[in-house]
């Protein structure tokens, strides 16, 4: 990294100046397995540096060593020119790292404001006793949280009762409260739609600008073509490629993580017959409260995707809840095949063939007490077991059997199935939650936001997936914040705004631009 | 029933026979006398400030007087002063209220109709003392639960006699919280440990009934002595039928009878007894049930 | 629907407040003669003071996701350090200082340093420690109730500041003050931060050790507090005094909407915690309720009104 | 390295059973006549069976990041309600099934009833029920004992087969069914996958508010057996029978590793920390520690027990 050509110069010239941090040769083993094989990373101020690589590669890894979390096994880390062999999460934040980390690590019960101060509230005396100084942080905070696009945010209401992408765009806003002079983002886009993200890239140029040190994590290539001004790849825990993005092409950095280059389009290869009955028609679903969803109705047919897009908070993970009976409704119908399979919660749903992976995995998705197998395996049993789910025996043969299935063909990075979850990755974590689902197989699915976090070979895959399963005569809904994936996939789109479905557009033809008009449209 | 009865009654808990006996012998009482009377308890026997608190939420009432039985000498002192102060005779009833505490508080009780508990848990040793006659032996105690006064009385008693005669060696003395199935297991134990043991004395008939189960489930019945305090229905059943050798018995339902009838008495003579003064005393008598 | 959110927000802070008054109708109409009168009342507040003490300090585990379950016989033990105290000669402030508040805030670090150390649950660090001070209490007592003490100190403390008791004048400042504390102290906002989630608070370098301490400190503090308050009320200090207490004190946390799983809850609502507990068992004294059925209705009307609260809550 | 791993994983498995065997040898060293003589360890087994039987039940709730103050009520209630119905000319056999099995089952239905309808924590919603059924066993019994039942019932349940007491063949074998349940079981995985992530459970397909009902009412079944159980060996059921013994229940429980947090537990386990529970009482008896020092040292040993259990766990 460190001995680049002179006369690549980035920018503003950052090869001259010197590293705020280094990390030399680090190592990290958990229990017995290496994650991290003598990395080495260099970081300069004024420069976006991405750090790319497959789900489960160790960029987190090597992250949460920076910032103290973890203690590595071996190497060093370079301060201001001091060495250490590892770092507090004091040490870090004296330094002036901070970091947004891929899980969500906002405190639910706090207000945003709370939030952005955690650990540093500031104080002012009153009759010589030192109260919280709401008024200064508030201050200081709105005008953050402005940048980042939230205006009018309710800056006192607790976190918990925000959507996913408003404490997302907290998070990122807390790292950039202190007076940062190294900002670790890890996969901070992940939940946010491309409107926000355009408003956060605006703000990490600036900082770059500012001379600050930024070292970005995703896996989404665009977005790193965007911002990044150079690279480093990560592979298996070794170090398999540096350089400057203008300098290589996306396919280059895709075989650099991937070791092969990966499809990238997915849409139905014939044309789909929408004359004959549809697989799946929903008819006017209402939420209960009548105004997060309100009379949605639309078809899927035989080898169709049918994407939904739209801005935050415009009420489609809502709309995928009541169908899936996790939500009440006020009214709706679902028919599949012609038949009404109306589900009135989630245990009919799975009964009837229906299959949803939302969208938080920690929250609503994985079971973290279980392993990779309990994991895939539980909805399976539940869904074959009469009696609600609830009779039988396990049957651990044939369970591990359907795990180790899933494990092979979404190729789930672990020590084995018996791994607990908790220690996956998150891309990894991902893809266990698609195979629960694949292996209940399913007649109607759901994937809200499926590759969160997954890299660029796995998401390919994950895509292939979803476009057997619509081949195969399933019914697929996707809902995505991605546009370009909502356009690698989906072979109509349904533009989502106000609980309302706007317009259902041509995947074919459709553009980001055609989509974001009709999202964003004005009138009610 | 919006009506105020014209007396009060707060008793020490109604989870126990001895204290239900002590309420029906209240209540027929009252039906004698004509006189309507309400009668109440300590939600548990170590809530100290619920019979306080219940006292004194009895006291924005109107009734024309108390009679109460404290779960200690000093819980209820407070609330006896108020009630004497406002002009209502007040009758101490079981556990003796700690009379310099009163007097110092400003009050005096019309009568006292309490036992000494101390001595009730003397009878009960001396009782074993004598059955073991001159061999003597070992004994133990199963006590109630701790800090509860009159079990600690009790007791006491029995320590002091069994401590004070040369062949008795009093070998365990172990808390079973007034559970049945605690002393069971308790006097299970002791039994393990002192397998020589003599004699139990229980510091209530519940516990007294555990320990005679155990006795029995040792093969011992018959050789080791299980002598109770309560008088308890079942114990007396137990003690005719030979299971249970004795129990300190005292007739709750003539305590209560005769504590209303005290009461009143007082509120028909119109004037309280002056601080200072000796109020009535009624010693309760315990008598040994034996077969 | 911007009017339903604030009055949801609304119902947030006052429900609490609405079930006691609902409670307090319920009673006034079943008993109208008694219930009611001014005496009564200042009664209720006078007989929730110990409850709303002990609850204060139970506040603090269950605002960080614990519990205390030694409460009891750290109000049973700290009472009676300093009944001995007094009846030792000691002068009763100095007593209180040294038995009350220097013994509730050891016992508390006891307990804090304990969980600390073994990492384990408070549940059962405090199921420990309450057998442990309640052994101790009886040791030092032989467990029998100590009196006799300076009638000073129970009429000062037992006394009132116009019809006011001084219980209740003390334990209302007292919650004022802790209330302030939470509410605006950076220390008293951490311990929220540690309640919600105490890796991410550990991550934004809060000492969650330290805070964990204090709040059972707090804890131990606000039990001892009680503890002096109980043996001036009833002139003793009883070896088994406090008994239970915990179940009342953390009922009440919980009727005033404190949650389970930490970083939520609010001072004022724990007092009306108190004050709800204190109301019913009044009212069931009031009604002459039967002492075993006074059992089920405590029990019914805790539920309901728990319920009837978070009800109206999720409807907002 | 890998050697840790796996001694790790047993220490997870073993290592309440060590700390079960350290207190024997411990009470053996201390009472070499007494303690160990055979008639004794049956009695430990025999005095543990009824603690065993509510921690088996209890683990339950706890496994779903509930709680179950409720146990020692049910016992009381269920067992009374066994008597009543032997007294009154019922077959024992109806009698159990009526008063002992359905009782347990409806009284633990009502709780997951309640807990599933209000959405209360289980806490809160348990301490009002406990309360509601005790004044209901008061109520039916008028406070007294009913005992005069059937010797052969009496005789059939605390008997012995060989030199094993019939008490702990039954703790021990429904211990077995509910480890076989636990572990083997679809509704078994289901409840702890409630226990890990209710909401990820509920998107998975699980029932949780069905599994929340199952799970008390095999809370309420456990402890109605020990009801019946404990009349057996009383030869009487006592309205008091069972108060404070949540307290038990719950400490053998976590005593047995469970998590406080759900999700986390194992059978085995659990009746090795009853058993921890019955050793130190009965140890504590053996050895005549006074009355006043049985309680702290009880405190002590759960405390040091627990603690030593998690440190070395963490030592791996
Ligand atoms: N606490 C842990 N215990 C055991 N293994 C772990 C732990 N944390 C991470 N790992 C393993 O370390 C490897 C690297 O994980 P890491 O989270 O750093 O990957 P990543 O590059 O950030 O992937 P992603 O793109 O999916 O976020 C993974 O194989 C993971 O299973
Ligand atoms: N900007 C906002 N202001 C207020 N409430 C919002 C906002 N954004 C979202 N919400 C809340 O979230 C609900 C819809 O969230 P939902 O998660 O269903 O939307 P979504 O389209 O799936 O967005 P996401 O991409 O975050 O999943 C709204 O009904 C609203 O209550
Ligand atoms: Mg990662
Ligand atoms: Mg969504």
């Amino acid at each position: 990294m460190s001995n680049l050509a002179p006369n690549a110069a980035g920018p503003a010239g950052t090869e001259a100046v010197a590293p705020i941090v280094r990390m030399v040769g680090i190592e990290k083993h958990f229990n017995t397995i290496p994650v991290l094989k003598g990395v080495n990373l260099d970081i300069r101020p004024g420069e976006v540096h991405v750090l790319l690589g497959e789900n489960g590669a160790g960029k987190s890894t090597l992250m949460k060593i920076l910032t103290g979390i973890h203690e590595p096994t071996g190497g060093e880390i370079v301060l201001d020119g001091v060495s250490h062999p590892l770092v507090t999460p004091r040490q870090a934040s004296d330094a002036g790292i901070s970091i947004i980390y891929q899980e969500l690590s906002v405190i639910n019960e706090l207000s945003a404001l709370e939030n952005l101060f955690v650990g540093r509230l500031p104080v002012k005396r009153r009759l010589g006793i030192p109260v919280v100084d709401w008024k200064l942080m508030e201050a200081e905070a709105r005008s953050i949280v402005d940048r980042l696009g939230l205006v009018g945010l309710d800056l006192f209401k607790p976190v918990g009762e925000m959507p996913i992408a408003h404490r997302q765009i907290i998070e990122i806003a807390k790292s950039l409260m202190k007076n940062v002079r190294v900002l670790v983002m890890d996969e901070p886009t992940s939940s946010l739609t491309s409107v926000e993200t355009e408003r956060l890239f605006a703000l990490v140029r600036q900082l770059r600008g500012e001379g600050t040190a930024i070292l970005f994590i995703s896996h989404k290539l665009d977005e790193v073509r965007e911002i990044g001004d150079s690279f480093s790849v990560l592979k298996d825990g070794v170090s398999t490629g540096h350089g400057r993005i203008a300098d290589t092409t996306n396919d280059d950095l895709v075989r650099m993580m991937v070791g092969r280059v990966v499809k990238q389009r997915f849409l139905a290869e014939g044309t789909i017959d929408r004359t004959s009955m549809p697989v799946l028609k929903v008819e006017n679903v209402t939420s209960a409260d009548r105004r997060r969803v309100r009379d949605v109705s639309f078809e899927v047919h035989h080898g169709e995707v049918l994407g939904f897009a739209g801005l935050v908070g415009s009420g489609r993970t809502d709309l995928m809840n009541c169908l899936f009976g996790a939500e009440r409704r006020a009214g709706g119908k679902i028919i599949l095949n012609g038949q009404d399979i109306t589900p009135d919660n989630p245990v009919e749903a799975v009964k009837s063939g229906m299959a949803y992976l939302t969208e938080n995995r920690r929250q609503t998705g994985f079971t973290p007490n279980f392993t990779i197998e309990g994991n895939i395996a539980v909805t399976k049993s539940v869904k074959d077991a009469p009696l609600r789910g609830t009779w039988g025996l396990v049957d651990r043969k044939a369970e591990r059997a359907v795990a180790e299935e899933q494990r092979r063909r979404l190729s789930i990075r672990c020590a084995g199935i018996d791994q607990s979850i908790l220690e996956l990755s998150g891309g990894n974590q991902q893809k266990v939650l698609v195979g629960k689902w694949m292996s209940i197989g399913p007649s109607v699915i759901i994937f809200d936001e499926p590759t969160r976090g997954i890299d660029v070979g796995a998401k390919s895959q994950i895509h292939e997936i979803i476009r057997a399963l619509a081949n195969a005569g399933k019914a697929v809904i996707m809902v995505s914040s991605e546009l370009p994936e909502i356009l690698a996939v989906c072979d109509r789109v349904a533009v989502f705004r106000n609980g309302r479905i706007m317009d259902i557009l041509d995947g074919a033809t459709a553009t980001e631009e055609s989509i974001l008009s009709v999202a964003m449209r004005d009138g009610k | 029933n919006a009506m105020a009865a014209d007396y009060a009654i707060i008793l020490k808990t109604l989870s126990n026979p001895f204290w239900v006996q002590m309420k029906d012998g209240i209540e027929a009482k009252a039906k004698d006398l004509g006189v309507e009377v309400d009668i109440v308890a300590s939600p548990s026997e170590e809530d100290f400030q619920a019979q306080l608190q219940l006292f004194e939420d009895m006291l924005n009432r109107d009734y024309k007087g108390f009679g109460f039985a404290p779960l200690s000498p000093v819980n209820l002192v407070n609330p006896a002063a108020a009630a004497y102060k406002k002009g209502k005779p007040i009758v101490n009833i079981d556990e003796k209220v700690d009379m310099k505490a009163l007097e110092a508080a400003g009050a005096n009780v019309e009568a006292f109709v309490t036992t000494d508990n101390v001595k009730v848990g003397e009878k009960g040793a001396q009782f074993i003392i004598e059955q073991l006659g001159a061999d003597g032996g070992e004994v133990a105690i199963v006590e109630g639960k701790a800090g509860n006064a009159s079990g600690q009385a009790r007791h006491d008693g029995a320590k002091a006699a069994f401590e004070a005669t040369s062949n008795v060696k009093l070998v365990a003395s172990q808390p079973a919280d007034w559970d049945r199935l605690k002393a069971l297991d308790v006097a299970t134990n002791i039994l393990q440990s002192s397998p020589d043991l003599k004699a139990f004395y229980c510091a209530n008939d519940t516990m007294a009934l555990g320990v005679m189960q155990a006795v029995q489930n040792a093969g011992k019945a018959g050789k080791v002595l299980v002598v109770g305090t309560d008088g308890a229905p079942e114990a007396r059943e137990m003690v005719a039928a030979g299971r249970l050798t004795a129990t300190v018995a005292q007739d709750p339902g003539q305590i209560g009878a005769t504590s209303l009838e005290l009461l009143v008495e007082a509120v028909k003579a119109g004037k309280l007894t002056p601080v200072g003064t000796e109020p009535k005393q009624v010693a309760v008598d315990s008598v040994l049930v034996t077969k | 629907m911007s009017q339903r959110v604030k009055l949801g927000k609304l119902w947030d802070i006052y429900g609490t407040l609405c079930i006691l008054l609902v409670i307090v109708v319920l009673f006034s109409a079943l008993s109208p003669t008694y219930f009611t009168r001014p005496e009564n009342i200042v009664q209720i507040f006078l007989q929730s003071s110990i409850t709303i003490m002990i609850a204060l300090g139970e506040f603090f585990p269950i605002l960080i996701a614990g519990i205390d379950l030694s409460v009891g016989s750290v109000l049973a033990l700290t009472g009676m350090m300093t009944a001995q105290l007094m009846v030792a000669g000691f002068d009763p402030t100095l007593a209180v200082l040294i038995g009350g508040i220097g013994g509730g805030l050891t016992l508390g670090a006891i307990n804090g340093l304990l969980v600390n150390f073994t990492g384990l649950h408070p549940f059962i660090i405090t199921l420990g420690t309450n057998a442990i001070f309640r052994g101790v209490t009886m040791i030092i007592s032989g467990a029998s109730p100590v009196f006799g003490f300076s009638y000073d100190f129970v009429n000062t403390v037992t006394g009132f500041v116009g019809f006011v008791p001084v219980p209740v004048i003390f334990a209302l400042s007292f919650a004022a003050v802790l209330w302030f504390f939470t509410a605006k102290t950076r220390l008293g906002r951490n311990i929220y931060a540690v309640g919600g989630n105490k890796e991410s608070a550990f991550y934004s370098g809060i000492d969650v050790k330290l805070h964990t301490l204090i709040v059972f400190m707090i804890s131990g503090l606000c039990a001892g507090l009680a503890g002096v308050l109980s043996i001036a009320r009833l002139g003793a200090a009883e070896p088994a005094a406090g008994t239970g207490f915990e179940t009342y004190a953390i009922a009440a946390v919980i009727i005033g909407g404190t949650s389970f799983f930490g970083g939520k809850g609010r001072i004022p609502s724990v007092v009306i915690g108190g004050l709800i507990i204190g109301t019913i068992n009044n009212g069931l004294n009031i009604l002459r309720v039967p002492t075993f059925y006074q059992l089920v209705v405590m029990g019914g009307l805790i539920i309901s009104a728990v319920a009837l609260d978070r009800l109206i809550a999720r409807m907002r």
